[in-house]
């Protein structure tokens, strides 16, 4: 299952939800503002502990946080690797 | 893999219409299926022709117009939806005695039994919102 | 389209402020004439689209509470609460509407449609699903 | 006193124009002043004639232009936020070449400025948004 | 000064935002979602300590939330009240 | 229209995800001909607006974050960024754009628009204006 999260960690609490709701071999993908997520000293850094985590890169670029920001493991992906993350995981889940 | 993909929200405002664009078009170029797009809540917004964006933005509208065309997608706005919101296509002008339409290239109106069957018909759902 | 799937409408934002939670509804009530096996989830801030005593006379909009009552003739039975949502808001079950829906191969009995589960248990059957919409 | 009302969301999606109305109302009630209602972001798509709300429902646009006969109040239409959104009268629709309108009554399209003069000109400035 | 939170404690940091920057004087009013943060017992009762607040009575009605349920010395007033808190105030912050 | 009010528009939204913050700076940009005092403050998310470096081709949309680098020009010079939502979010402020002005009254001297304050000063500088300008 992945869980696709577009939303600020600071705005509402669908990376929360997302990170509690999510069980082992599940992805979680953040893209537009969800992308914040992923930062280091942000936070929701201590929310992606042990979770296996992409965020889109063009959401990243577009905001101006490089990649060195972003907490150890994460993976950038772009367009392309999201419809491939779509098709490994048998449904998605996204926390509106 | 066969998709359908869902549009919560209208065009500028969010950013969920262009998310939806763009992996519309990767999922494409990849070869995969689109069964459907739908329109629904906001996302009928989408679906107008009278939009003017500044000439140094992205056309909204017109890019899934040209992506529908080119890939012969079928694009579907939610006539529920779209009666909240004011769009209109020929059908709906008559039955609601409006005196203009708005739909633009490429969009249909029809049912939420389109997004249902579309969920039934495709290997994923993906959504895109607010 | 003949396959059976197993449908899950996702709720998690309030009533009336957006109207997420009613074109959610308008879904729920289309899909069922699809005879597709559906649930719904209450998580978050949608939990409080089922609270009871809605009454919308004073902002002009449609009171859609009663529709949920009505999700038993449409053979929309299972409806999981979780409790941890619930509980962060000071609510309890007794807060909610009460919903029912009449068992056929049990001599129309009366049963409860909501089942208040955990969010460990809630994770636990998304799992089992096999489209998850969210509005 | 003098009052200049905001609305930044587009009918029936946010409760924002619902609470803007019901304000107003309430501010005309009392006989306050109603400077100008601006309509910005997705609030322009409340200034569309083509809705056709279920019956049982608000309609939110006539409920407006009615609002605005009664009153005669000024209803202002971003002229850059309803380009991006496709919110068209007839001088909007000759200068970027659309072949319908859908602007409804009581509304009018005007830059940006008038919101500024607004709030220059009102004791108070309300903002309803998402 | 009269601050506006239109969102559910849980939908972002409108509340807590505006119940960190309110000074003496500053008066809170609850529309829309936002009345759920006026709740005894929910998340945000805690932020509306000595703070002067009203939640908009019709927006409580449609919710369901009966006014017994309110923190103690919220009180709860209609559009003409929200019209004459707003005259009351120089300005308006809406916490969007 | 002769007497000069304190505007303040109030940023808190993240940039790209929504258009708030771009539609906001539209509004800076018109209200600057009309000459009253104004002032920007950036709280909450709205810091993200701020930050270096954005680059929008892959997202096909328009980087308006060169305009905030423009806004000396057009006498906007007074912007306020919360210390605490930039350190809320690992965010210093090296990570934002150097914005200045040049002052006029002294020969053209470049100055820094931004000033860094805590979340108690900001509510004194919102205390003393006229009109907040939300989005």
């Amino acid at each position: 299952m992945l869980h696709l999260v577009n939303k600020s960690p600071f705005d509402g609490c669908s990376l929360d939800t997302a990170a509690a709701i999510m069980k082992g071999g599940d992805e979680l993908l953040l893209i537009e503002d969800g992308v914040y997520g992923a930062m280091k000293n942000g936070k929701g850094a201590a929310l992606l502990d042990g979770l296996k985590v992409s965020v889109l890169g063009p959401d990243l670029a577009a905001r101006g946080i490089p990649e060195d920001r972003l907490v150890d493991g994460v993976s950038v992906i772009d367009y392309a690797g999201f419809v491939d993350l779509v098709e490994a995981n048998d449904k998605v889940q996204s926390w509106l | 893999m066969k998709l359908t993909i869902q549009v919560n929200e209208g065009p500028y405002q969010h950013q969920s219409s262009d998310s939806a664009y763009h992996f519309t078009r990767a999922a494409l170029e990849k070869g995969h299926e689109i069964f459907r797009v739908f329109f629904y809540h906001d996302g009928v917004n989408n679906g107008t022709r009278l939009t003017t964006p500044p000439q140094d933005d992205r056309n909204i509208v017109d890019r899934w117009s040209e992506l529908a065309r080119e890939h012969d997608l079928d694009m579907v706005v939610c006539v529920a939806a779209a009666q909240r919101r004011g769009i209109v296509d020929e059908g709906e002008a008559e039955r609601n005695g409006k005196d203009a339409t708005n739909i633009a290239d490429g969009f249909r109106i029809s049912g939420l039994g389109q997004l249902v069957e579309g969920a039934i018909n495709s290997d994923r759902l993906v959504v895109f919102g607010d | 389209m003949s396959e059976t799937k197993k449908f899950m409408y996702i709720n998690r934002k309030a009533p009336y402020g957006t109207i997420y939670a009613w074109e959610s509804l308008e879904v729920v009530l289309i899909g069922a004439a699809f005879e597709q096996d559906v649930s719904l989830a209450f998580l978050d801030d949608g939990v409080f689209q089922l609270t009871k005593g809605q009454d919308t006379k004073g902002i002009g909009m449609k009171n859609f509470s009663p529709t949920y009552a009505a999700l038993g003739d449409y053979e929309v039975t299972k409806i999981y609460v979780e409790k941890e949502s619930l509980e962060e808001r000071g609510l309890t079950i007794d807060d909610l509407q009460h919903l029912v829906w009449e068992d056929e191969d049990e001599d129309w009995a009366e049963k409860d449609s909501i089942s208040l589960i955990s969010r460990s248990e809630l994770a636990d059957v998304l799992a089992t699903q096999d489209v998850l919409f969210n509005f």
